[in-house]
């Protein structure tokens, strides 16, 4: 328990862990903007006579069984995995923190009622709400993303509220409330800003989640379609050569490792710059 | 506690039926014909609808749902549309399997987990921190789908060792029955590992750096009773309610994993179901699923507040 | 802890002393890709099924792998010589596994129940050419024909018509029971299915193995493992990508036979844009058939014109495979009006991983002419429900029929039954064509018409149909008399295994 | 007994180090109590962990020993270490809601070092805490040691933590603020034992306090410690009576005093250096009026016969008196105005309902607790209602209440003619412009999200008190009157210390020009000498602005200082009400002589 030092420290300088996972999240995410330009090769063109080669000086990660590139293939991959976990997770922040808000402020019954709600769903793994949700509709990756999103909707919800809780608790909302604030102004211009560090954070590490989720999807048929580049798609369409051409499947493997960890990384470097105390995940 | 039970069950009890009410709308929704699917693609359309008609597929949704809902009440399952057999044997065969894996699993992760989360607790920083954190990480950070291939490629096709797939029941012998649990098991623990253990490291360090461990330190007892007697208890609690949650994650593991290790059991159901749009199946297994993890949380709170004596003994003041 | 360690030391060498001996002796082992969902022969509709009933079952007449038609339930048949009334002779002795003698009552029973639309079978239409079936004695059954219809006894030899016992309909799809050489133990959806000797087969000496277990095993690379590591000892249907490594493997050999079973790209002729033929021309004109026998199939199957493969005598071998022409598919898509191309979407079957690539490889050489595919995974269970028939562009691919003409006439001719589920294909000169053929019984005649028939669909591509594949089967060194046939089921009658 | 040396300790922090601990050297006798007094971050609670050696992994000790008769803390071996806590020194910690564990019964948390340093069995060690905590005045002894931490109040947990402390018979005791977290009358109770332990078992103590009050009581010795470095030391009374160093001077002269009110309290400006790299000479000559050349040269401690004091001019300052701080002069002329507010019959209960269940099923369980009941209170402009009483009595729930933060159960409220009870919400919003609310947490009650301008421009803009153009001028306005310089406009609140947190709190009260404010626990949570200049400042506003305060405090002296009337509360009624200097010289109702006969004092007072 150090004693505090003067309240004009210079900003805390950037712990390892978070450096590691902003210099991970940064360069995968720097390589998927840029995938269309710095691809070497066409991601999509089948070449008979390029098929299954090893990574090579002009095939650097090697090909696949339709002799395309694996490395551009991997590169404009980056950006559907990234649009799937960013998508998904934006999705089910759009929904969830309006939810998770009301909840924790009004309490009572709307409580209740949205937090049964939130059981209702969480009662059931995600990926089977995802088939569920998904056998709805054709296949589509952006379905997925949403039905992704969808999933998560209560997990965000409750962190939400979790946090909405503690917030409404503190003295500015008193102090709001005693100059006669509308709700409305409340909720979303003295709570919702306090809110965003934790449920960012929450939702960096809910983009791995979404990520995994989807590619699971993929795996089993709804997601992604081929011949996209979606990294799930890829190890699943991959993985019954992994014993020929094993670099087709864990060059998206390893990539998508890559990614959860630096998200992780990101996330928990994030929090515990943030918040040392913050633990509310946990109840999440 | 026993209102406190009650409370609970019968809180269950309505989740449930909201789930099983959900259920049945998707499935509605879903794009299939039940009095098609049973007659088979070949089935002329007169007769299709005359048994709509005789299953009241017409009916509004509302007297579909109370008639499958008593129907599933009173003990009857339905037949599934494809398998031309009751659902109700079906569906205990695969429940019981998906237990077992799940159950040896689950007890795997908290055993590995709690451990491997103490260990980098009390190496906070230094080298054995370091290996769990990537280790549990790698376990996440790759679809469950391509650790279960590589499982297969290494121990079944190369080295041999375990079988590639597949279920034995324990009368073919408990050595046969075992070996074909280790490979899905090895792949759900591998896959759910990171979750328990970076809660109990992240819980039992704050339980280190709490007051009352400075205080057990302060009376000078031996580092072994700090940790396991004063620490362990207290930071287990949070893992507990993760624990929870996990073996809701497993009951969605294992939708992956069965169906890569061809394990018949109640994921595989609930994939075979939705694919092939076997709308009874996959209703009566969706809610036993759900049945399953509401009724795993319950037991989590159990012994959250079994072990948590502020729960236990409620809040009157000595 | 060091208790626990010893515990679990041997545990695992009982494991692996006991995974050995449990190879049980005589039982073979059969792996299969996807899960059964119909026991009752009349309903199933899918290969790893048909599996299933060509152990258990028989039909009158039967093909062996080298494609001729035999008697099998019927000793013998005649038919009259408008062709249109044929009488087959049971053979005596037969026994359903429940040790009832087999009668003429079964026969007719069988058929009724499949020509009864209420049972759904996919057969139905196999038949349609019957008016009448009627039992003459205990030993003699009559069908009384609408058409004149030469190979009728060949169709009994279909997966669908084999004979069940009347006294038994109502089990068949809970505890089937047939006349087949192996007789069925128990099912477990998903898992396995057990199978164990008939030992009153009719065919004496047969079969040799004391019973068969097919396994369920949907994940490829767990297949190829089960049958590395011997868990199995025959992989049904090997998928293509897996054969190369096969190739020079100590315990495993490759059993591959060409079939005329085919794959393709079916268009709907009905709906645009592919109702213009000179669309489908041009999407015709950008495929290059050896591609895609080489990318979906790994060079295991032929490039064909239609359903009739390369191997057939029927195959017209004066048609040209010709490269694929850009430009003019370009030129025949601005005459029927799309100079800048077309957007389609193009469902392909989840499960079939070499139909997959079909498409894949469709997609990408239709797209240097404009034609903009995008691909749908559908699950190939609800394919037939929201697929077959309906869809403007799909994969699909057709086993192999037990004759020439139940594998053209009904999905070619105009009014027959599969083409309703397929393109919706009509060209009077096929009609006319295949009326003939089914009148010929003069070979020659029959082969030349059949070739026109192929170079007319050629041309006109009511879909691409691309190749005729060979079926694979992954097989253990130990499984001896083992033969791959191009009706895709197993014989397994005379096969044995090595201690 | 035990003797700290020349110890230094430093903490490893990102991106530097904090000098927490600089050669303080502390000596008590076997038999005494030496206190050791200081602010927030003064160090004091590094020494009680060094003491023990405790100290958490990030800090490094410099240099120094702490010698416990002969033998060296810091140089034993751990396991010898080990050894000596609990049986020949224990440590009792500030609060005791966080120090028990919470999944252990009580008796076996009492009885546990028996268990590990004397051999005890279980059963042996949990016979014998009975027996202990029946010594600290634990009343059901028996029943306490089967209990767990939660089913206990504060004052048992204390003395519950004590009895731990003693059950190996250590010969010294370290207590770390042993009574901070207390009310006042188990303060008391918790003094009164610790004495009587004392004597009865000869301990040697060192008692860590930010309470000189307390210090008075209970020690023999004092040393005041600022920004880690003793400054003095000395006999408590001595010390107490006519300190010597500056700090010390400013310190006393902070603290309000019962009987000793309506002048202006001394305050301290400033804040503590930076302790990443404190200046070399006096660490608190920035601080202070009497620095002069020789302070910026590094000091030593001086020895001054009975004292010891860290400040070159210390012989000099002997007797000179820490500057007063001037009043603002008052706007307007001070009368008695009108009443402004008036609330009669007050009651609020709460009743608990268990969620959707307790809803539908109203019979499973509900509690209901009268927070406030029927309390009737006026103020009238310009007047300071002081409202007294210890945690739980009610008083946060009847200023809320008040104010309709929290809904009424019955009773009328009447603030500036208007009647705020039963009407909607929405109909509060001109009482909601002249009543206005200071909060007892600078942490809590300022947006962390906002700057300065933006949590005082958005009270003026919401009411409409200022055209657009005119707010910054307003909102300098508004710094000025709480003495904050304009630049703090553009400052969030974690950029401010805890006393300028609170002006802003202030100020943003005052930006709706309030008639009445509900002053809750406004200085509790903050140092003394920061205390003092926001308790002037608050008598400043009410003389200038003529505004009314209801002044919520646990602190009977801060009460007693600011307020014209007071209200005693107890178990959410008022037990007493009256003039200020009546109840203080003349309380009539028990609760409320037992609460002023508990307040530990500076001085012998006026009675």
């Amino acid at each position: 328990m150090p004693p505090e030092g003067s309240v004009f420290a210079p900003r805390k300088p950037l712990s390892p862990q978070l450096k590691a996972g902003l210099a991970i999240t940064g360069a995968i995410i720097l390589l998927g903007l840029l995938a269309p330009w710095i691809a070497p090769h066409p991601w999509d063109t089948i070449s008979m006579r390029t098929r299954f080669l090893p990574p090579n000086a002009t095939y650097w990660l090697g090909t696949d069984e339709y002799g395309r590139d694996v490395l551009s293939r991997l590169l404009m991959g980056t950006r559907l995995s990234l649009a799937m976990g960013v998508g998904a997770t934006a999705f089910s922040l759009a929904i969830g923190v309006p939810i998770g808000l009301a909840a924790g402020y009004f309490r009572g019954w709307i409580d209740e009622a949205l937090m049964r709600a939130a059981d209702v769903l969480m009662a059931l793994p995600p990926i089977m709400l995802g088939l569920l949700v998904l056998a709805v509709t054709p296949p589509a990756l952006w379905k997925t993303a949403l039905a992704v999103g969808f999933v998560y909707v209560p997990q965000i919800a409750r962190l939400a509220r979790s946090v909405t809780l503690s917030l409404a608790n503190e003295d500015f909302i008193q102090a709001a409330k005693a100059r006669a604030e509308s709700t409305s102004y409340i909720l979303f211009r003295e709570i919702l800003p306090n809110a965003w560090p934790p449920l960012i954070v929450e939702a960096s590490l809910r983009v791995t989640y979404a990520i995994l989720l989807g590619s699971a999807l993929s795996f089993l048929g709804l997601g992604a379609q081929p011949p996209s580049s979606d990294w799930g798609l890829m190890i699943s369409e991959a993985r019954s050569f992994l014993d020929r051409a094993p670099w087709i499947a864990f060059a998206p493997g390893l990539a998508m490792c890559l990614l959860v960890i630096g998200i992780n990384l990101l996330g928990d470097g994030a929090r515990e710059r943030l918040d040392p105390r913050l633990k509310a995940r946990v109840k999440a | 506690m026993a209102a406190y039970i009650a409370r609970r069950i019968v809180l269950i009890t309505l989740v449930l039926v909201a789930v099983s009410i959900l259920v049945f709308a998707i499935t509605t929704l879903l794009p299939a014909n039940v009095a098609y699917l049973i007659l088979g693609p070949f089935a002329p359309p007169e007769q299709v609808r005359a048994l709509e008609l005789k299953l009241g597929l017409n009916d509004p949704v509302w007297q579909q749902y109370l008639r499958w809902a008593g129907a599933f009440l009173s003990g009857d399952l339905g037949e599934s549309t494809l398998m031309n057999r009751p659902i109700a044997p079906l569906l205990m065969e695969a429940l019981g399997r998906s237990l077992v894996l799940t159950c040896v699993s689950f007890v795997l992760i908290a055993v590995i987990g709690i451990g491997l989360g103490v260990i980098a607790a009390l190496r906070h920083g230094r080298p054995p921190d370091h290996t769990v954190s990537i280790a549990t990480y790698l376990g996440i950070a790759v679809p469950e789908f391509f650790w279960a291939i590589v499982v297969i490629v290494i121990f079944a096709a190369w080295l041999g060792w375990l079988p590639a797939s597949g279920y034995e029941p324990l009368s073919a012998g408990f050595a046969v029955w075992a070996k074909h649990l280790i490979a899905p098991t090895l792949t759900l623990v591998f896959g759910h590992l990171a979750h328990v253990s970076r809660l109990t490291r992240s819980s039992m360090i704050e339980v280190l750096q709490s007051p009352y461990v400075t205080a057990a330190r302060a009376k000078g007892l031996p580092e072994r009773v700090v940790v396991l007697h004063h620490a362990l208890r207290n930071a287990l609690l949070p893992s507990i309610t993760v624990l929870a949650l996990d073996f809701g994650r497993l009951m969605g593991g294992i939708v992956v994993v069965e169906t890569i290790f061809a394990y018949p059991g109640l994921g595989r159901l609930v994939v075979f179901s939705i694919q092939n749009r076997d709308i009874p199946t996959l209703q009566a297994a969706i809610l036993v699923v759900a049945a399953i993890y509401a009724f795993a949380n319950l037991v989590a709170d159990l012994l959250y507040a079994f072990l948590n004596p502020k729960i236990r003994f409620g809040r009157h003041a000595a | 802890m060091r208790k626990f360690l010893t515990l679990l030391a041997l545990t695992c060498a009982l494991a692996f002393v006991q995974a050995l001996p449990s190879a049980a002796q005589g039982t073979l082992r059969v792996a299969l890709g996807t899960t059964l969902s119909q026991l009752d022969p009349a309903k199933t509709t899918i290969g790893d099924e048909y599996v299933y009933v060509h152990l258990v079952f028989n039909g009158l007449s039967r093909i062996d792998p080298d494609m001729t038609v035999k008697p099998d339930l019927a000793e013998s048949w005649s038919a009259s010589d408008d062709l249109k009334t044929w009488t087959f002779k049971l053979r005596p002795g037969v026994k359903f596994h429940h040790g009832r003698a087999l009668d003429a009552d079964d026969v007719v029973a069988t058929m009724k129940r499949i020509l009864d639309p209420a049972t759904g079978s996919r057969a139905r239409t196999s038949l349609s050419m019957v008016d009448n079936v009627t039992a003459i004695d205990a030993q003699t059954v009559k069908f009384d024909l609408n058409i004149a219809y030469a190979g009728f006894a060949d169709i009994f030899a279909d997966r669908q018509l084999r004979i069940v016992p009347k006294d038994k309909l109502a089990e068949l799809s809970t505890q089937p029971i047939g006349t087949g050489p192996f007789m069925f133990k128990s099912w477990s959806p998903g898992d396995r299915l057990e199978l164990i000797k008939n030992p009153d087969y009719f065919e004496k000496g047969a079969p040799k193995l004391d019973g068969v277990t097919l396994r369920i095993v949907p994940e490829s690379a767990a297949r190829m493992a089960a049958l590395e590591s011997a868990s199995v000892d025959l992989v049904w249907s090997m998928p293509y990508e897996s054969v190369e490594k096969f190739k020079n493997h100590p315990n495993v050999r490759i059993d591959s036979v060409s079939t005329p079973t085919w794959d393709g790209v079916i268009l709907n002729n009905e709906r645009p844009p592919f109702n213009d033929v000179r669309v489908r021309q041009a999407l015709a004109l950008t495929i290059d058939k050896a591609a895609i026998v080489e990318l979906a199939l790994f060079g295991q199957g032929a490039p064909t014109f239609s359903p009739i493969p390369p191997s057939h005598p029927y195959f017209n071998k004066s048609l040209k495979f010709s490269p694929p022409d850009i430009a003019k598919a370009r030129k025949l898509l601005a005459e029927a009006g799309y100079p800048n191309g077309f957007d389609v979407p193009m469902q392909v079957p989840q499960e079939r991983e070499q139909r997959v690539r079909v498409g894949v490889t469709v997609r990408d050489m239709a797209r240097a002419a404009g034609i903009r595919i995008s691909i749908e995974r559908v699950p190939f269970a609800s394919y037939t429900a929201n697929v077959a028939g309906k869809a403007q562009m799909y994969v699909d691919g057709y086993f192999a029929r037990p004759t020439i003409d139940t594998a053209i006439h009904p999905f070619y001719y105009s009014q027959g039954s599969w083409n309703k589920q397929l393109w919706l294909y009509k060209d009077t000169r096929v009609d006319q064509l295949l009326d003939e053929a089914r009148k010929t019984n003069d070979e020659a005649a029959r082969k030349a018409i059949f070739e026109k028939f192929q170079a007319i669909v050629d041309e006109t591509a009511p879909g691409i149909v691309a190749y005729s594949a060979a079926h694979v089967n992954g097989v253990s060194k130990k499984v001896e008399g083992f033969r791959s046939t191009p009706m895709q089921w197993l014989e397994l009658k005379s096969v044995s295994l090595k201690p | 007994m035990l003797t700290i040396e020349n110890l230094t300790v430093h903490y490893q922090v990102l991106g530097g180090a904090i000098e927490a601990l600089t050669s303080v050297s502390l000596s008590a006798t076997k038999g005494s109590t030496l206190a050791l007094v200081g602010e927030s971050g003064s160090g004091k609670s590094t020494v009680a962990l060094a003491a023990m050696g405790l100290l958490p992994a990030e800090a490094k000790v410099i240099s120094g020993r702490v010698l416990l008769e002969r033998d060296d803390m810091l140089a034993m071996t751990p396991a010898a270490r080990r050894a000596l806590r609990g049986t020949r020194v224990s440590l009792v910690f500030q609060d005791p809601f966080s120090v028990l564990n919470p999944s252990l019964r009580i008796g076996e948390q009492v009885g546990e070092t028996l268990v590990h340093h004397r051999g005890f069995s279980a059963a042996q060690a949990f016979a014998r805490a009975v027996e202990l905590l029946d010594e600290v005045g634990i009343v059901n002894p028996a029943a306490v040691a089967r209990a767990y931490p939660h089913e206990l109040s504060g004052g048992m947990r204390q003395r519950a933590l004590i009895a731990g402390a003693l059950a190996a018979e250590p010969e010294l005791l370290i207590l770390d603020e042993p009574t901070t977290a207390l009310d006042v009358t188990i303060e008391a109770q918790i003094l009164s034992l610790l004495e009587r332990l004392r004597e009865t078992r000869g301990l040697t103590m060192l008692f860590i306090s930010h309470n000189l009050g307390v210090v008075r009581r209970i020690a023999d010795e004092v040393a005041v410690l600022y920004a880690g470095e003793v400054v003095e030391q000395g006999r408590t009374q001595d010390v107490l009576r006519a300190p010597m160093h500056p700090y010390t001077k400013g310190l006393l002269a902070a603290i309000p005093r019962l009987g000793q009110k309506k002048t202006h309290l001394a305050a301290i400006p400033g804040r503590l250096p930076d302790l990443r790299s404190p200046p070399a000479g006096c660490r608190f000559q920035a601080r202070c009026p009497f620095a002069t050349p020789a302070s910026a040269a590094p000091q030593t401690l001086l020895d001054l016969g009975e004292r010891h004091v860290r400040c070159t001019n210390a012989a000099a300052l002997r007797d000179a008196v820490w500057p007063a701080a001037t009043p603002m002069p008052p706007d307007a002329a001070r009368s008695a105005g009108e009443t402004v507010v008036d609330v009669a019959g007050l009651s609020k209960s709460f009743t608990r309902s268990r969620g959707l269940l307790g809803a539908l099923m109203p019979r499973l369980g509900r509690d209901e607790l009268k927070a406030v009941d029927d309390v009737s209170l006026s103020i009238a402009s310009g007047e300071v209602l002081g409202l007294v009483g210890e945690s739980g009595s009610g008083k946060t729930t009847l200023g809320r209440t008040i104010l309709r933060l929290i809904e009424p159960s019955a009773g009328t409220i009447t603030i500036a003619g208007e009647t705020v009870s039963g009407r909607p919400q929405r109909a509060l919003v001109p009482m909601r412009r002249v009543a206005q609310i200071v909060f007892q947490n600078p942490d809590s009650s300022l947006n962390p999200r906002k700057t300065v301008r933006e949590l005082l421009g958005r009270p003026i803009a919401r009411f409409g008190l200022a055209p657009s153009g005119e707010i910054p001028s307003r909102i300098n306005a508004l710094l000025d009157l709480v003495r904050l310089p304009s630049h703090y406009a553009e400052r969030y609140a974690h950029q401010m210390s805890g006393g300028e947190k609170q002006r802003v709190g202030i100020a943003r009260a005052l930006a709706t020009n309030p008639r009445f404010i509900v002053c809750d626990e406004p200085v509790s949570a903050l140092d003394v000498s920061v205390q003092a200049a926001i308790i002037n400042l608050l008598a400043d506003l009410r003389d200038r602005l003529g505004v009314a305060y209801l002044f919520i405090s646990h602190d009977i002296s801060v009460v007693a200082h600011l307020a014209d009337k007071v209200a005693v509360m107890y178990r959410g009624k008022i037990v007493e009400t009256g003039a200020s200097d009546a109840i203080m010289n003349a309380p009539q109702h028990p609760y409320t002589r037992r609460l002023l006969d508990a307040v530990p004092r500076l001085d012998d007072g006026a009675d």
